[in-house]
C-alpha cells in the first residue's frame, strides 16, 4: 500500500502526481473465496477489512452492484454519536465510537472524524425526562452525555434560538461531546483501500442474482451478474436492498425500506460549530468542512426503493430549521438527495446468523447506520469468522422479534402522554 | 407528495392519507393456536417488495376509509387501487 | 342520551357560548354557533335520518345537500355531518333519534367540537391554496362539494356553498391556527388587515 | 455613461440610472441591468474568488449557470444573503454587494497562496494527510480548512422577511418562457388547457431577448414576443410566473417552483412576501429550459475577462454592454461567429476568431472576412496571459495528433463556445431516461418516467424556426394528453446565428498531456489534471470522479462542467461517453431559499397551538403552561412569587384537605356507538367490558399486538350501545386510528362507529374531600351521594342548566368528579364551580400537582412509567386483564415465554433513605453500591417528587424482578455517589382507598 502523508503528497507533487497508484485494484471475481461480502458500503467494506486484518481471512471478496460507497454510506448526514438508551445499543455504538477515534491512523486515510459534539434538544417536559434518562443510563454505561441548560446550549451552539418566541422553546439539551461527524466517502474509500491492501477483492458492478445451497441447506455458492462464485460464508450488508437479496436465499426478515432525504445548503464560512438534533421539531443539522449546512429529517411515510421522496418532507424539515435557527432562513438549499433505509420493528439493527448455514446478515440500521460503521463491521466480521456473534452483537439477533426481547430505542424515546 | 386515488373520494394528495403498511396480512382468527414463530411472522415479517407492492392506505384526513393499492416501489407509480376486502387485482400482463 | 339544549342557562352563559375569537374581516368571518351532528351508519340510517332532517342525505362522495337552514355533508361512505340552526339542536336530535330507532347507527352531537369560518370574495381560492393542496377550481371543486382535508398542519372540513364562498369547519382548538394562517396568507390581498389578533 | 455601454439597443431603461455599491465602491447602472451587467458596463470583470485556490474570477456566464461571480447582497444586516450569482441579481437603487472568499480584498487575497500551492493540494489531498498527530484534525487542521472553505458568510440575524406558499393545479405546466416555451404555452392554451408558464428570469423571452435581428412570422422577434405575451396574459386559464424557477421535480408530476417577488425592488412594501413556493400538480409537464453553453477547457481559461460567447451576446444585446474593447473568440461552434459580428458592429475590436474545427462553414468565413476578422481554423489554446484580467491568448494549431505552438494575441476579453448542452435537469430529476445523441454530442431526454414532455433546445432542437415549431407541437401534444385536443400550427422564422459544431473535453495540448490550470469546474477549481489523477487513483465511475474531485458539486451543480468532465473521463478510459454514464441530477435546479420552503410556518404558525376553552381563565390566573403535544396545559398556578415546587406543594395540600379544580379537557375522548360496541371493546382492550353496567365506568388498558401497553383511560358505558372512551392526551389521534383500523380491516362484522368527541367537551375535574359539596349546589338531575353515584359511577344531568356527563372518577385518590360539558360552556361552568368552591378552599391545580397526586397513589402515566417495552403486568396492571377472554389485541404476545419471566422490569415504589432527597427522574438503579461503568443497570426511576402531604419524597421505578425485591435496598448511582433507596409498594397514600370511596 502506498503510504499517505503530507510528505508523500509533496514528493509526488514534484513529479506532477504521476506516480499515484489506484487506491484499490479493480478486481475481477475469482471462482471461489473463503467468504463473500454482499454490499460495498462502509459496513461491508469494513467487514472485509476486519475479516482480513483481525481474523486473517484474506481470500475474500466484496461484491457491489454499483460503485463502492454509492448507497447510504454516500448519502447520509454523517452524524456520529453513541448516546443510546439501552445497554445493548450503548455498547454497540460506543464500540464504534472508540474505533472512530483512531480510524484515520489505522486506515492511513483521513476519514475526518471530528468530535464537534452532538446536542439533542429538549422542548417539553417529556423530552427532558427522556434526555435525563439517556444521560443517566449513558453515564452508568461509561458513555459521555451531559445535560445543558438552554443558556449552556446557546453557549455551545451560538446560532440556537433559545428565546420564548418560538413554538417549542428549548428547555435544555443533552450533549455528547465525543459525538460529531466524519467524511462519509472517506470511510468507504479508506476501508476499501485498506482491505484491498490485505488482499481483499473489491468487485464493483457485480450484482448478486442468487444463492446456491448444498444438500444440508448450507450456502455453497453465490450467483452474480459476473458469474458463479463458490464460497461457504456470505455476509449480506445491503442496507435498503437487504430484503431483496435475502429473498434470493429464502430468508424473510422483519424489515421495511423507506426513503430518507437529506439536503445541504450552499457553503458558507464557519457558522455552526456542532451537531444539533431535535426529535420534537424533527430536524438535525451540522456544518460540513466544506461549509455546507447538512440537514436531515424523518423518512417519507411509505416503503420505496426510488431514492427520492416528496417535497413536503423538505418543507417540514426546513420550517423546523428556520424555527430553531431563524438566521438561516435566507440560506439556500444547494442539493437534496435520497437514500433507502431499512427499518426493523424496534428500530435497532440485526447483526446475526440466519437460519441458513453460512449466511449472515447485517441490516436494519434505519436512519442511523453511518455512526456505527466501524463497530458494526468489526462485530459482523467476528460473527462471520467464528460462526458465533461477538458478545456486543449477540442481542441484535433475529430471534428477538419472535421472543419479544426488543431493543426498542424508538418506543423508549417517543411516547407522549 | 404522491397522488393517491381514494376509491371513494378520487385523486387526492398524499398529505391526506396515512400509510398502513403491507396489505393482506390478516390477523389470525385464533392467535392462541399459533406457535411463536407463526405469531412473529404475523407481527413482524414483511415482504418489503422491490417491485409491485400491495399496501394499505387510509384516507385519514378525508373520508377516513382504509383501502388497498398496488404500487411499484421502484418507481412509486400506483398500478391499482381497491377497497378493503377485495382481492388483490391481477395486473395486465399477468404480473401479480 | 341526554338532551343537550340548555333549558335554563343564565344569560351570561348564553353569551359565553362563543367560538374562539376570530378577527372579523370582510372576507373572513366566524360563523355563528350551529347545531352539528355526526351520523355514521349505512344507507338505511341515511334514508331514515334524511326523512327526519328534511333533506335527502347525499350518497355521492364529497357532495352536500342543503336548505337555507340545514345541510348534510358527505364526509365518508358511512359518515355525514349534519348542520342546523343552533336553536334547532334539540329538535333535530329528537327527530333523528326517533327516526333512527331500530336502525344500527351512531348519532353524536358535535356542535361544540368545532367552529366554522367563512372565507369569501374573489381571492378565496387563492388564499385557501396558500395552505390547501386541493384543486379548488370550480370544475374540480364545484359548488356544493365538501370534504375533510388537510389545511397545512390542521384538519378541516371544506365546503363550498357558493362559487365565491367556502365554509371551513375546524376543531375548536385549531380555530386560532386556521384563522391566523388564513389571515396571514390573506395579507397579500388585503394588506390593511394585519395579522389576526 | 461608461465606455463599455453601447450607445443604443438593449432592453435596459437608459432613462433610469441606478446607483449601487460593490465592495464599497459606488457605481451606476441602468434599470433592467443585473449586477453583473452593470459591473461589466463599468469595466469591472473581477467579481469573485474561487473556492479552493482563491483564484481571481470574472463572470463566465450571464444567467443561472454562473459559477464565479458569487456575491453577498444586503439591504440591511438582517437581510444579508450570501452566494448570489451577480448574473441573476437584478439591480435596484441602493443595492449593496460584496465579493466573497477573499481577504483582505478581491484584488489582494491572502488565500491566493493556495493557487501557488496547487501542485501540492491536488484533488483529494485531504484524504491523505492531516492525520498526525491524532487529534490534530479537530483542533488544528479542520478549523483552518473550514476557515478557508465556504464561500460567503452566513447571515447573522433572524431574517425579518415573509415567505409565501401556493398550491396550484394545471393541465400543462410549461417550464421556460423562451421561444419553445411560449410557443408551447400558446398551443396548449389555444386548445383550452389550463396553463402555468414560468421562467426564472425577470423578463420572458429567453434567447429572443438577446437576438435583435430574429424574425418570426414576418415580424421582428421582439414584436412577436410582446404580442404573444399579451395574448397569454389575456387568456383566463393561463398563469404567467416570472422570476420563477422550477427547481424540483417530485413524484407524480408535482413540481416545486420558487418565485422571487421583492429582491429586485428598490423598496419592497412593508410585510411584502419575499419569495413564494409554488407546489404545482400538473397533468403534463412541458420542459423548455433551453441549453447552456459549454466553456472550452484550456490552460488559464479562468482569468477574468474570459466568458461564454452566448453570455457576451446577452450582455451586448440585452444589456447594451460590450464585454471588452479587443475581444478574442475561441470557438468550436458556429453561434459564436454571430456574437463576434455583432460585437464588431457595436464597436468592439475582434482580435481573432480561433476555431477549434478545421472545417468551418464557408459562409461564416466569408462573412468574417468581409468584416475584416481573422479566423484561425484547427486552432487550440495553449495558455493565457494576465493576472486579474486576461491580456492575451496563446494560440496553437492542431494538425492530426500534433499541436504546434503559435503566437499570443493581445486582448482584454476572450469569449468562447464549446457548443450547447441541453438542460435535461428536470427531466432527469423526474427519473426520465437520457439518450446519447452522437450527432449532437449531447444527452437528450429519452423515455419519460412521468407525464413529461420536452421542447426546444433542452431536447436538442436548435434553430429558431425548429424550436418554435417543436414548442408548438409539444404544447399541443401536452394539451391533448391532458384531455384538450389540439391542432398543430407552424411558425416561419429566421435568425442570424447558425447552430453547428461543438466540442467536449479539453482542447488539445502539446504532447497530448493535460495542460496546467485548465479548469473544468470553475467554482470548485477542478482541472483536467485532477480528473486524470482521480482516474489514476482508480476512481473510474463518474460518481467517484465527481466525489473525489468535487467536479460538479459547487453551487452551480456542474451546469457548465459536467459534460466536459464526462468527456474527459471517457477519453481517458477509452470508453464511449454513454457507457460512462452521467452523474445524477439532483434537486434543486438552482439554489432555493430555506425560508421559502418554510413559508408561513413560523412562531405560532409553525404548528397549531391548541388551547382549551378554559385556557384564558388559567392565563388570567397566572398559570404557567407546558407544551404537551400541540396542547398548552396549565402546569401550576403560582401565587405571590412561588416557584413551581412551592406552588405544587400548596396545590396538593389544598386538594387533599379541601378541593382542587383541574382542566382535563385535553384528554382524548371517543364515542363508541353501535350494537356491537361492547364486543368491539372486548376484543380491543385487555379488560372485560361485556359485564360493565350502564352508568358505570372502568379503567381500560390498550396494548399493541406485541403485548406492550399502548394507551389507557377510563371507559364509561352510557347506554347498552354507547361508550364514552377516554385516552391519553397524546394518544387521542393514534388510538382513534388504531380503532378504525381494526373496525375497517379486521372486524368488518361489527356494527360499531366511532366519533371523536375530544373537543366537544370541556372536562373539569373537581377533586378532594369537599368536591361533592362544591358541585352539589350546581347540579340538577344527579344524586351525588356515594350510594347513588359510587366511585366509577357515571351519570348524565345538568349543571347550571348545561347538559353534562358526570364521571365519578379520581386520578388523585380523593373523592373526585369529572364534569364534561359542551366546550363553549366550559369556561362559564368552570367559573361557577370555582365560585362555588371558594368557601370550600378550592384551588386550581395544574399538571405538575396532578402528577404528584397520582404518583402518591401509584397511578401510572402511559409514556412516563411505560415506554413501549412494558406489558400490563410489568406496569402492575395485571389485575385489569380479563382472564376469561379468549382473545384481545396483544394477548397472544403476552403468552410468549419471555413475557412471563421473573426478571422482567416491573413497576415498584421507591423511598429514599433520606426523606428529603428527591431522586432525579430517569436516574438508573443498581442492586449493589460502588459500581463503576459499565454498571449492571436493573431499572430506572420513572417518576419522582416531593410529597408535601406525606412529608417525604416518593418515586416510581421499573426494576428487574422488582416486585420480588419489596423491602430490599437498591442504589441510584449519581455522579455525587450512590443514593440508597428502599423498594416499596407503588401506593404511598391511602393504601386502602378509603378517601376514594368517600
Amino acid at each position: 500500500m502506498q503510504r499517505y502523508s503530507a510528505l508523500s503528497i509533496f514528493h509526488r507533487g514534484l513529479s506532477g502526481h504521476e506516480s499515484w497508484r489506484p487506491q484499490w485494484r479493480r478486481a475481477a471475481p475469482k471462482a471461489a473465496y473463503d467468504a463473500v461480502i454482499v454490499g460495498g458500503g462502509g459496513h461491508g467494506l469494513g467487514t472485509a477489512y476486519y475479516l482480513a486484518s483481525v481474523h486473517g481471512l484474506t481470500n475474500i471478496a466484496v461484491l457491489e452492484k454499483g460503485w463502492v460507497g454509492g448507497g447510504n454510506t454516500g448519502r447520509n448526514t454523517t452524524i456520529i454519536r453513541s448516546n443510546y438508551l439501552f445497554d445493548e445499543s450503548a455498547a454497540l455504538y460506543n464500540h464504534a465510537l472508540k474505533l472512530w477515534e483512531d480510524l484515520s491512523q489505522v486506515l492511513n486515510y483521513n476519514v475526518m472524524y471530528s468530535a464537534r459534539g452532538v446536542m439533542m434538544l429538549a422542548h417539553n417536559v417529556h423530552d427532558v425526562q427522556v434526555a435525563k434518562r439517556h444521560i443517566h443510563a449513558n453515564r452508568c454505561n461509561g458513555v459521555d452525555n451531559e445535560w445543558l441548560t438552554p443558556e449552556q446550549a446557546k453557549e455551545f451552539c451560538p446560532p440556537l434560538n433559545i428565546s420564548d418566541n418560538i413554538r417549542y422553546p428549548v428547555l435544555g439539551a443533552a450533549l455528547q461531546r465525543r459525538g460529531g461527524t466524519a467524511r462519509h466517502d472517506a470511510v468507504a474509500w479508506g476501508y476499501a483501500r485498506a482491505a484491498d491492501a490485505l488482499g481483499v477483492d473489491i468487485i464493483e458492478n457485480c450484482e448478486v442474482t442468487g444463492f446456491r445451497k448444498d444438500a444440508h441447506g448450507a450456502i455453497e455458492a453465490v450467483e452474480t451478474s459476473r458469474g458463479l462464485i463458490t464460497t461457504r460464508k456470505v455476509g449480506v450488508v445491503a442496507a435498503g436492498n437487504t430484503s431483496a437479496v435475502m429473498r434470493l436465499a429464502d430468508v424473510r426478515l422483519p424489515l421495511e425500506s423507506f426513503p430518507l432525504q437529506a439536503l445541504v445548503s450552499e457553503p458558507v464560512k464557519p457558522a455552526f460549530p456542532c451537531v444539533v438534533m431535535s426529535n420534537t421539531i424533527h430536524a438535525y443539522i451540522s456544518q460540513s468542512d466544506k461549509g455546507e449546512l447538512v440537514i436531515g429529517a424523518g423518512t417519507d411515510a411509505y416503503t420505496s426503493y426510488t431514492q427520492r421522496g416528496g417535497l413536503h418532507i423538505n418543507t417540514h424539515t426546513l420550517d423546523a430549521i428556520c424555527e430553531l435557527f431563524p438566521m438561516f432562513r435566507r440560506m439556500q438549499m444547494l442539493r437534496n438527495w435520497g437514500g433507502i433505509v431499512d427499518v426493523t420493528p424496534d428500530r435497532s439493527p440485526i447483526i446475526a446468523k440466519t437460519p441458513v448455514k453460512g449466511l449472515y446478515v447485517n441490516c436494519g440500521w434505519g436512519t442511523g447506520g453511518f455512526k456505527a460503521t466501524p463497530g458494526s463491521a468489526h462485530v459482523f466480521a467476528h460473527t462471520i469468522a467464528n460462526d458465533e456473534p461477538h458478545p456486543i452483537n449477540a442481542p441484535f439477533n433475529i430471534e428477538r422479534f419472535r421472543d419479544g426481547f426488543l431493543i426498542d430505542e424508538a418506543a423508549a424515546a417517543a411516547v407522549a402522554h | 407528495m404522491l397522488q393517491i386515488q381514494c376509491p371513494y373520494c378520487g385523486v387526492r394528495p398524499e398529505s391526506e392519507f396515512a400509510y398502513g403498511g403491507e396489505a393482506h396480512i390478516a390477523r389470525p382468527t385464533d392467535p392462541s393456536t399459533l406457535n411463536d414463530d407463526q405469531w412473529a411472522e404475523f407481527l413482524y415479517m414483511r415482504t418489503n417488495t422491490k417491485g409491485v407492492h400491495a399496501e394499505r392506505w387510509r384516507h385519514a384526513r378525508g373520508c377516513n376509509r382504509f383501502f388497498n393499492a398496488l404500487r411499484d416501489t421502484t418507481s412509486d407509480r400506483f398500478l391499482a387501487f381497491y377497497r378493503t376486502g377485495e382481492p388483490r387485482p391481477v395486473l395486465a400482463g399477468g404480473k401479480p | 342520551m341526554a338532551d343537550t339544549t340548555p333549558t335554563r342557562i343564565p344569560a351570561s352563559l348564553i353569551d359565553a357560548r362563543r367560538s374562539p375569537v376570530v378577527t372579523r374581516r370582510d372576507w373572513l368571518q366566524p360563523l355563528a354557533p350551529r347545531a352539528r351532528f355526526t351520523l355514521r351508519g349505512g344507507a338505511d340510517a341515511r334514508r331514515a335520518a334524511g326523512a327526519a332532517f328534511g333533506l335527502v342525505l347525499p350518497e355521492d362522495a364529497c357532495r352536500s345537500a342543503a336548505t337555507p337552514t340545514r345541510a348534510a355533508l358527505w364526509l365518508g361512505p358511512d359518515e355525514q355531518l349534519l348542520l342546523g340552526l343552533e336553536t334547532d339542536t334539540a329538535s333535530i336530535q329528537e327527530g333523528l333519534e326517533q327516526a333512527l330507532r331500530g336502525i344500527a347507527h351512531s348519532l353524536v352531537d358535535v356542535s361544540h367540537r368545532q367552529t366554522a369560518l367563512e372565507i369569501s370574495g374573489p381571492h378565496a381560492e387563492a388564499i385557501l391554496n396558500g395552505a390547501s393542496p386541493l384543486d379548488l377550481s370550480l370544475s374540480a371543486f364545484p359548488v356544493g362539494m365538501c370534504t375533510r382535508t388537510v389545511f397545512e398542519k390542521a384538519d378541516v372540513v371544506l365546503w363550498r356553498p357558493r362559487a365565491d364562498t367556502f365554509h371551513i369547519e375546524v376543531w375548536r382548538s385549531f380555530t386560532d391556527y386556521v384563522s391566523s394562517l388564513i389571515a396571514e396568507i390573506g395579507r397579500e390581498y388585503y394588506p390593511g388587515d394585519g395579522r389576526a389578533a | 455613461m461608461s465606455a463599455f455601454r453601447t450607445a443604443t439597443g438593449g432592453r435596459i431603461d437608459r432613462s433610469r440610472v441606478i446607483e449601487f455599491e460593490f465592495d464599497g465602491v459606488r457605481y451606476t447602472g441602468l434599470a433592467g441591468d443585473t449586477l453583473a451587467s452593470a459591473l461589466l458596463a463599468n469595466g469591472v470583470h473581477l467579481m469573485g474568488r474561487s473556492f479552493k485556490y482563491h483564484r481571481p474570477r470574472g463572470v463566465l456566464g450571464a444567467g443561472a449557470e454562473e459559477p464565479n461571480a458569487l456575491v453577498g447582497v444586503w439591504r440591511d444586516e438582517a437581510r444579508y444573503t450570501p452566494n448570489l450569482r451577480a448574473t441573476t441579481v437584478e439591480l435596484y437603487a441602493g443595492l449593496k454587494a460584496e465579493s466573497q472568499n477573499r481577504s483582505p480584498s478581491l484584488t489582494v487575497d491572502k488565500g491566493s497562496v493556495n493557487s501557488l500551492l496547487s501542485p501540492f493540494i491536488p484533488a483529494g489531498f485531504y484524504y491523505k494527510t492531516f492525520m498526525w498527530p491524532k487529534g490534530a484534525w479537530k483542533s488544528l487542521y479542520e478549523p483552518a480548512i473550514r476557515e478557508a472553505a465556504g464561500l460567503g458568510r452566513a447571515p447573522r440575524l433572524a431574517d425579518p422577511d415573509r415567505y409565501g406558499n401556493r398550491h396550484a393545479h394545471c393541465d400543462v405546466l410549461v417550464i421556460g418562457a423562451g421561444p419553445a416555451g411560449i410557443a408551447a404555452a400558446r398551443a396548449a392554451a389555444a386548445a383550452g388547457a389550463s396553463v402555468i408558464l414560468c421562467d426564472e428570469q425577470a423578463e420572458f423571452g429567453g434567447s429572443l431577448l438577446a437576438d435583435p435581428t430574429a424574425e418570426i412570422d414576418g415580424q421582428p422577434a421582439a414584436q412577436w414576443l410582446a404580442a404573444s405575451l399579451a395574448e397569454l396574459s389575456a387568456a383566463s386559464r393561463v398563469t404567467l410566473l416570472g422570476r420563477t424557477t422550477a427547481f424540483g421535480y417530485f413524484p407524480h408530476n408535482h413540481v416545486g417552483l420558487n418565485q422571487k417577488l421583492t429582491d429586485h425592488l428598490d423598496k419592497p412594501a412593508e410585510g411584502a412576501i419575499r419569495e413564494r413556493l409554488w407546489q404545482v400538480r400538473a397533468s403534463q409537464v412541458l420542459i423548455a429550459q433551453g441549453a447552456i453553453e459549454r466553456p472550452l477547457v484550456f490552460p488559464g481559461n479562468d482569468l477574468p475577462g474570459i466568458l461564454l460567447a452566448s453570455a457576451a451576446r446577452t450582455y451586448l444585446n440585452r444589456y447594451g454592454v460590450r464585454v471588452g474593447e479587443q475581444i478574442a473568440v475561441v470557438t468550436a461552434h458556429d453561434a459564436a461567429y454571430q456574437t463576434a459580428f455583432e460585437l464588431k458592429a457595436a464597436g468592439a475590436g475582434i482580435a481573432v476568431i480561433a476555431d477549434v474545427r478545421a472545417d468551418v462553414d464557408a459562409a461564416l468565413l466569408e462573412q468574417a472576412a468581409g468584416l475584416g476578422i481573422t479566423v484561425r481554423r484547427a486552432a487550440t489554446v495553449l495558455g493565457t496571459t494576465g493576472k486579474l484580467r486576461v491580456t492575451g491568448l496563446v494560440l496553437g494549431s492542431v494538425s492530426g495528433e500534433a499541436v504546434q505552438a503559435g503566437d499570443t494575441i493581445a486582448c482584454d476579453a476572450v469569449i468562447m463556445s464549446g457548443g450547447f448542452t441541453p438542460s435535461v435537469h428536470l427531466h432527469s430529476q423526474s427519473r426520465g431516461k437520457l439518450e446519447w445523441q452522437p450527432a449532437l454530442g449531447a444527452f437528450v431526454p429519452g423515455e419519460a418516467a412521468e407525464a413529461t414532455l420536452s421542447a426546444g433546445a433542452c431536447r436538442g432542437v436548435f434553430g429558431l424556426a425548429a424550436v418554435l415549431n417543436d414548442g408548438a407541437a409539444q404544447g399541443a401534444a401536452a394539451a391533448t394528453a391532458a384531455g384538450h385536443g389540439a391542432g398543430v400550427r407552424t411558425y416561419q422564422a429566421s435568425e442570424a446565428a447558425r447552430h453547428g459544431g461543438g466540442f467536449l473535453g479539453a482542447l488539445p495540448q502539446p504532447g497530448g498531456k493535460p495542460g496546467k490550470k485548465a479548469f473544468l469546474d470553475w467554482q470548485n477549481d477542478v482541472t483536467t489534471r485532477d480528473i486524470a489523477l482521480a482516474i489514476r487513483e482508480g476512481f473510474v465511475s463518474v460518481e467517484h470522479v465527481k466525489r473525489y474531485t468535487t467536479n460538479g458539486m459547487a453551487t452551480d451543480q456542474g451546469k457548465t462542467s459536467n459534460m466536459n468532465a464526462l468527456a474527459l473521463v471517457a477519453a481517458t478510459l477509452g470508453k464511449p461517453i454513454p457507457e460512462c454514464g452521467l452523474t445524477t441530477f439532483r434537486m434543486p435546479y438552482t439554489p432555493v431559499t430555506f425560508g421559502s420552503f418554510a413559508g408561513y410556518s413560523r412562531g405560532d404558525l409553525f404548528e397549531p397551538v391548541r388551547r382549551t376553552a378554559i385556557h384564558d381563565w388559567a392565563r388570567e390566573h397566572g398559570a404557567v403552561f407546558e407544551d404537551v403535544g400541540a396542547w398548552k396545559r396549565a402546569r401550576y398556578f403560582p401565587r405571590g412569587g412561588e416557584d413551581m415546587h412551592e406552588a405544587v406543594n400548596r396545590e396538593c395540600i389544598a386538594l387533599r384537605h379541601g378541593c382542587g379544580i383541574f382542566d382535563a379537557s385535553t384528554l382524548g375522548k371517543i364515542e363508541v356507538v353501535g350494537p356491537d360496541a361492547a364486543t368491539f371493546l372486548e376484543r380491543l382492550y385487555v379488560n372485560s367490558w361485556a359485564n360493565l353496567k350502564v352508568g358505570r365506568s372502568r379503567y381500560g388498558i390498550l396494548c399493541r399486538e406485541d403485548g406492550f401497553v399502548y394507551d389507557d383511560g377510563v371507559i364509561a358505558r352510557l347506554a347498552e350501545d354507547r361508550f364514552h372512551v377516554t385516552t391519553t392526551t397524546g394518544g387521542a389521534a393514534r388510538v382513534y386510528a388504531f380503532m378504525e383500523d381494526y373496525l375497517q380491516t379486521e372486524w368488518q362484522d361489527l356494527r360499531v362507529w366511532l366519533t371523536s368527541i375530544t373537543e366537544q367537551y370541556s372536562v373539569i375535574a373537581v377533586q378532594g374531600p369537599n368536591a361533592r359539596r362544591v358541585l352539589e349546589p350546581l347540579i340538577e338531575g344527579v344524586d351525588l351521594s356515594a350510594t347513588a353515584l359510587p366511585h366509577m359511577g357515571v351519570a348524565t344531568g345538568r349543571i347550571l342548566g348545561v347538559p353534562m356527563r358526570l364521571f365519578r372518577v379520581s386520578f388523585t385518590g380523593e373523592l373526585g368528579f369529572e364534569v364534561n360539558v359542551p366546550a363553549d360552556y366550559g369556561r362559564a361552568v368552570w367559573e361557577a364551580i370555582f365560585a362555588s368552591g371558594e368557601s370550600h378552599g378550592i384551588v386550581p391545580y395544574g399538571t405538575e400537582a396532578m402528577h404528584v397526586l397520582r404518583a402518591e397513589k401509584g397511578y401510572i402515566i402511559v409514556g412516563q412509567e411505560t415506554d413501549g417495552t412494558l406489558t400490563p403486568d410489568d406496569a402492575g396492571l395485571g389485575w385489569a386483564i380479563g382472564r376469561q377472554k379468549a382473545d384481545f389485541v396483544g394477548k397472544r404476545s403476552l403468552a410468549r415465554a419471555s413475557m412471563q419471566t421473573a426478571d422482567r422490569k416491573q413497576l415498584v415504589g421507591l423511598r429514599t433513605v433520606d426523606p428529603a432527597v428527591v431522586l432525579e427522574e430517569g436516574a438508573q438503579i443498581v442492586d449493589s453500591p460502588g459500581q463503576t461503568p459499565p454498571m449492571r443497570l436493573i431499572g430506572h426511576v420513572t417518576s419522582s417528587y416531593h410529597s408535601a402531604v406525606l412529608g417525604h419524597s416518593i418515586a416510581l421505578a421499573v426494576v428487574r424482578g422488582g416486585r420480588a425485591r419489596l423491602g430490599h435496598t437498591l442504589y441510584v448511582p449519581m455522579p455525587e455517589g450512590d443514593i440508597p433507596v428502599t423498594v416499596t409498594s407503588t401506593v404511598f397514600y391511602d393504601a386502602d382507598g378509603a378517601r376514594l370511596h368517600g
